[in-house]
């Protein structure tokens, strides 16, 4: 028993001086690396969460910057699982962006730390707060990328903050930018084919909430079977007024999204199907994800297309079958 | 409100986690007595890596794939859980919980590589995370076929298994193919496992294993009986629980289900016949009352203790 | 380099502090209490969310400590009533956590409130969530709770050694020589407690269930001595947090996810090599008898 | 006759809805060393147990030394029954004898050299000083039964109960228990035993106390244990080796 208190207190010991030392250690070196960060010479380094900030930037950036998102072009947000890598990328960044509104919960603080020695901006919280949206219960919809407006100025903001940190490319980050927003322009002129959809078929049936913008913007109603986020658990009421509303309005296709799981939405379906309803399913839309990086649908605005595409055929064509 | 009742996909629901319910009840009884009832939930995680390792190997979100690759991993899981516990001196828990979290772990680990390597594939972990209210009619019969194949193969061998859980020397004296009945148990188990997250989740494939077992025992000292109690409090469980959370706006189907088992539960626990806490408070009263207008017992009790 | 100091040195303390407090836990037979903890912890994130209305902070994982409480007071309660001890843990966690997202249903509506954003940590951004203390100047949140939890768990353990080992060992003769059994009871789970709130907070489940159990299930394996099993217990867990992180960085992959799966590796090394319980010893002197 | 130690009046406990003891009385008389014998389910543990407060008391009261059993703990030593605990525990017998001491040494105190001189000793009475530094789990049944009886010794205490402790044992075992027995007895301490095995009753115990969910018999045993009294307790069939008792579930759980 002495030998065993001597032995344990000894090994507590150690462990106590192993701690302090590992500890002034690390602040020590943590300092010097701080400050070794900013080097004008070579291309900036922007790092975003996700793709859908990340994309575009590295248009309007050019040859001038490199961008790089941690949420890769297909992961969603909400069940994004951090690497060993994102450390390095963020340890390296210039410039951090991100969306901000509580889509990226459990990094925010985060962000609010590597501001201390970074240039990081929240880009969704730039925009004028009357013009997002809220749920019944007063929390924010994050997807404001689905607003093409909305998403312009944020992007204008974003485009602001990297002139600030890099004067020098400013005029050709503006003059890349200008070019950028001109095709954001004419994206916004191409979605105008959804209003030759009939009014009251305008309406997006979607496994979960993303899309709140995406109807404000296009005038069409979204019924959404989950909420914003994508952990929850649905109940039987809610898919049975998905399909209610489904059967009163003859929506002819439902479209189910690329990153959550599909066997909600093919329920709606096919309690829709048993009341009489022919519906189909519409097609995949992207909604927190985007498609392949190096794809049309890993763009932002090759993205967005494919989802007016796929939701003009789907109640364009349904709308032709019913009538 | 009530005509929500009568819809497709509230029947489907119903009658899914109602079958479901008997299925669980039946072989939940079974796990009770190897004392197994967290093996739902360890196996249920164990399943992960299965379905990422399935997913990457094949490249599709192809049901009928994950769901092989989700039992292939949970079995393996299962025979390290047995091979550690009587291997070493390491108990069952233990090794429960050790399986349970290195897979998925390990599972996690292999899900951020699949993030990163290939596209279209987020949502992977949420594969293995059912919703009990998106069941439709395919679901019925699925859980109708898991039901038939879990039932039958527990009443075919009904006294075997009694043997089999209740006295394993005695068992194998017999000449029963203890071996046998172990794998023929868990693969029982892994398939009501497996099929029941992909369909409803695990937290609920973890209670309807667990608690209707638990709540029958209150009613029944014979195993059969007991067997017949557990599957009807799970069906009950997943009828009435459904049901509730159909005329709530928004309610959410598979926690309710929950909450109905764990009803069920609490009054067995309470009113329960055999060891409910009002009997034996009641007993233990009257036995006061015994002691005090009995003065001494002169035959001897035949009662057995316990 | 120094980010991976920091996330070594946290994980390391999670390894230590876990390691310790999953010796008891282990050899009182309730692994799966971990597992359960990292359930209803929601419904106490959930309660406290209802109440306070605030996403972040403290309340939250106090919240999530009593609902650890609770699901040990539950177990408890019903283990009393002579249900068995896993299906009292089963019954109890599956409940609590039903409630819970009944509760996120019923009162939180859409709000951005899941286990997974509210309390579960990710340890890959440890170093940048910074506070600054005196004399040590500015470290990571994460460092500071967990050395503090860590200095906590070690005082309780030696301060209460020989009363965790006698109601851990024979709770029947610690009552009869006048030791409170249920205050231990409920003081070790009171640590269990903390210890696994505030180590998800910092690094999430995943790796925190494998912390608890695996280590000192390895170290069972290596050692025949309460103590020393104390201490390759939480060795164990500093090289699982240190093999892990090399696996991470290697492969470039999930670090909590690598850790947990580390602490497997280091199971396997035992199980296989140690001397007393090992497969090799094993097949090398088949047969130990007595005398 | 002798200092009246233990007395027990009008006490009545129960398992559930069966009542396992039922107004039992009897008193123990200093120095004395008695058999508690009886068939399965006669509720033997059961009676120590609620003596010692480990399972609820219905009725009745239990008296040590004249007043009750929390003022008396310290003079009361008890040895339960070998499968009570999980003996893969990671730990030695020197350290589980220590564990009687426990109680002793008090919160935030450290066991002294003192303590383990003490632990040894028992041990080697037990004549088990060579297996003191033996993990628990490689000890033979015989030997956990003389490490638990050791620590029992270790308590000094002035009565003891002792559950069972020659079920399972080897012959050395038995005698060594044995010897202990009658020296504690030679040193005026009081040993109740509970005993399965009628064919040594007389040769082992001064008394017996013959249960069945109550007393049946109880005295010195050249008086008491006739064939007669040993029919009326076990029912009429009787089998002078007796049955192996079934497992007891132990109140006091983690």
């Amino acid at each position: 028993m002495i030998t065993f208190s001597k032995k344990f207190w000894g090994i507590i010991l150690l462990c106590c001086t192993f701690l302090l030392a590992a500890c002034n250690d690390k602040s020590a070196t943590n300092n010097e690396q701080k400050n070794a960060g900013k080097d004008n010479n070579k291309k900036i380094t922007v790092v975003t969460t996700i793709a859908q900030i990340g994309e575009p930037l590295s248009v309007i950036g050019g040859d001038r910057v490199e961008v790089k998102s941690l949420m890769g072009p297909s992961v969603d947000p909400h069940l994004y699982q951090a690497t060993h890598g994102d450390i390095q990328t963020l340890e390296n960044a210039d410039v951090v962006f991100y969306n901000g509104l509580h889509l990226e919960a459990n990094m925010v603080d985060i962000f609010e730390e590597i501001e201390k020695s970074k240039s990081v901006l929240a880009i969704g919280e730039t925009i004028d707060k009357s013009k997002l949206l809220h749920d019944e219960n007063n929390a924010v919809d994050p997807h404001i990328w689905f607003d093409i407006d909305l998403w312009q100025q944020a992007l204008d903001a974003a485009v602001d903050q990297l002139k600030e940190y890099s004067p020098e490319n400013a005029s050709y980050f503006e003059e890349n930018k200008v070019k950028y927003f001109e095709k954001l322009q004419q994206l916004k002129e191409d979605t105008k084919k959804l209003t030759e959809i009939p009014e009251e078929q305008r309406i997006l049936v979607t496994a979960h909430d993303a899309f709140g913008y995406f109807g404000r913007m296009h005038h069409m109603k979204v019924v959404g079977l989950q909420g914003l986020s994508t952990d929850g658990e649905i109940g039987i009421s809610d898919i049975q007024n998905t399909i209610d509303t489904i059967v009163k309005y003859k929506v002819p296709a439902v479209f189910v999204e690329s990153s959550i799981n599909e066997s909600s939405i093919k329920a709606v379906i096919e309690g829709a199907k048993k009341q009489g309803v022919p519906i189909q399913l519409g097609g995949e839309l992207f909604s927190d994800a985007m498609g392949k990086a190096g794809t049309e649908e890993g763009t932002y605005l090759g993205m967005y297309r494919h989802n007016i595409d796929t939701i003009y055929t789907a109640l364009k064509g349904g709308s032709n079958t019913n009538e | 409100m009530w005509s929500i009742l009568l819809n497709s996909n509230t029947q489907w629901v119903l009658l899914s986690t109602a079958i479901l319910g008997i299925a669980a009840g039946t072989i939940g009884s079974l796990a009770y007595w190897k004392r197994q009832s967290l093996m739902s939930d360890a196996l249920a995680h164990a399943a992960l890596p299965g379905v990422i390792i399935a997913f990457l190997l094949f490249k599709v979100k192809h049901l009928f794939v994950l769901i092989t690759g989700a039992a292939i991993s949970a079995v393996i899981g299962a025979f390290f859980i047995q091979g550690i516990r009587s291997s070493t001196r390491i108990k069952e828990d233990t090794a429960m919980g050790m399986i349970l979290s290195i897979f998925y772990g390990f599972g996690i680990m292999l899900l951020t590589i699949a993030n990163r390597t290939s596209g279209n594939q987020s949502g992977l972990n949420n594969f293995i995370l059912g919703q009990s209210a998106s069941m439709v009619q395919s679901d019925v019969w699925t859980m109708s076929l898991l039901a038939i194949l879990v039932v039958s193969v527990v009443v075919i061998g009904f006294k075997e298994w009694k043997i089999y859980l209740f006295d394993r020397q005695f068992a194998s004296g017999l000449g029963l193919p203890l071996k046998g009945m172990d794998v023929v148990y868990t693969i029982l188990l892994v398939t009501t496992i497996v099929v029941g997250i992909q369909a409803v989740g695990v937290i609920l494939i973890a209670a309807l294993l667990i608690i209707p077992a638990v709540s029958a025992r209150y009613w029944t000292h014979s195993f059969q009986a007991m067997v017949i109690i557990s599957a009807l409090f799970g069906g009950a469980s997943g009828t009435i629980g459904t049901l509730i959370s159909a005329i709530g706006n928004g309610w959410p189907t598979g926690p309710f289900i929950v909450v109905l088992a764990a009803s069920f539960f609490i009054i067995s626990l309470i009113f329960g016949k055999e060891k409910g806490i009002l009997v034996q408070y009641w007993q233990m009263k009257r036995h006061k009352k015994q002691e005090i207008i009995q003065s001494i017992p002169t035959s001897v009790l035949k009662k057995e203790v316990q | 380099m120094t980010y991976t100091a920091w996330i070594i040195l946290t994980a390391s303390l999670v390894g230590l502090s876990c390691g310790l407090i999953g010796v008891f836990l282990i050899l009182r037979k309730m692994a799966m209490m971990a597992d359960a903890i990292s359930h209803t912890v929601l419904l106490g994130i959930v309660v406290a969310f209802i109440i306070t209305q605030e996403l972040t902070g403290v309340h939250m994982l106090i919240g999530a400590i009593i609902a650890g409480l609770m699901t040990a007071l539950f177990v408890q309660w019903l283990n009393s009533l002579d249900v068995q001890q896993e299906a009292a843990i089963g019954i109890v966690f599956t409940t609590l956590f039903a409630i819970g997202v009944i509760l996120i249903e019923a009162f939180v509506g859409n709000a951005h409130l899941d286990v997974q954003h509210a309390l579960m940590g990710e340890i890959t951004f440890i170093p940048w969530n910074r506070i600054t203390l005196p004399i040590v100047g500015s470290i990571p949140k994460a460092t500071a709770i967990l050395t503090l939890v860590f200095f906590v768990v070690l005082l309780f353990i030696i301060a209460f050694y020989k009363e965790w080992k006698i109601t851990t060992f024979d709770p029947g003769l610690a009552a009869s020589v006048g030791i409170p059994v249920l205050f231990m009871h409920y003081l070790f789970m009171s640590l269990v407690s903390i210890t696994t709130v505030a180590s998800f907070d910092a690094v999430g489940a995943i790796m925190v269930v494998a912390m608890l159990i695996t280590p000192a299930a390895s170290a069972y394996l290596w050692t025949d001595r309460l103590y020393m099993m104390l201490v390759i217990s939480g060795l164990f867990g500093v090289a699982s947090a240190v093999i892990g992180y090399f696996i991470a960085a290697w492969i470039d992959t999930s670090i909590s996810g690598s850790m947990a799966f580390a602490t497997g590796l280091i199971f396997l090394a035992s199980y296989l090599l140690s001397p007393k319980h090992g497969l090799l010893a094993k097949y090398l002197k088949p047969e130990e008898t007595f005398e | 006759m002798n200092e009246v130690v233990l007395e027990v009046k009008n006490l009545t406990a129960a398992y559930q809805k069966n009542t396992v003891l039922r107004d039992v009385n009897f008193q123990v008389e200093a120095g004395s060393l008695t058999g508690i014998v009886g068939p399965n389910g006669a509720g033997k543990s059961t009676l120590i147990k609620t003596m010692l407060a480990l399972h609820p008391v219905l009725s009745g009261e239990v008296h040590f030394f004249g007043s009750t059993y929390k003022k008396m703990k310290k003079r009361i030593g008890y040895v339960p029954q070998r499968g009570s605990v999980d003996w893969d525990f990671p730990t030695i017998a020197l350290d589980v004898v220590m564990m009687g001491l426990y109680g002793q040494i008090g919160w935030l105190r450290r066991p002294t050299k003192t303590h383990q001189r003490m632990a040894f000793e028992a041990l080697d009475k037990m004549g088990m000083a060579d297996y003191a530094n033996r993990q628990i789990s490689q000890l033979s049944g015989g030997q956990q039964q003389r490490v638990f009886l050791a620590r029992a010794l270790v308590q000094s205490a002035d009565i003891y109960f002792m559950d069972e402790p020659l079920a399972g044992v080897d012959a050395a075992t038995e005698r060594a228990i044995m010897k202990i027995l009658d020296e504690l007895k030679a040193a005026g301490k009081t040993v109740m035993v509970v005993h399965h095995d009628l064919q040594t009753v007389a040769d082992y115990f001064d008394h017996v106390l013959f249960l069945n969910r109550t007393v049946i018999k109880h005295g010195k045993t050249n008086e008491v244990y006739t064939e007669d009294n040993i029919a009326t307790t076990y029912g009429g069939s009787i089998r002078l080796i007796g049955g192996r008792i079934g497992n007891v579930v132990h109140p006091v759980k983690q």
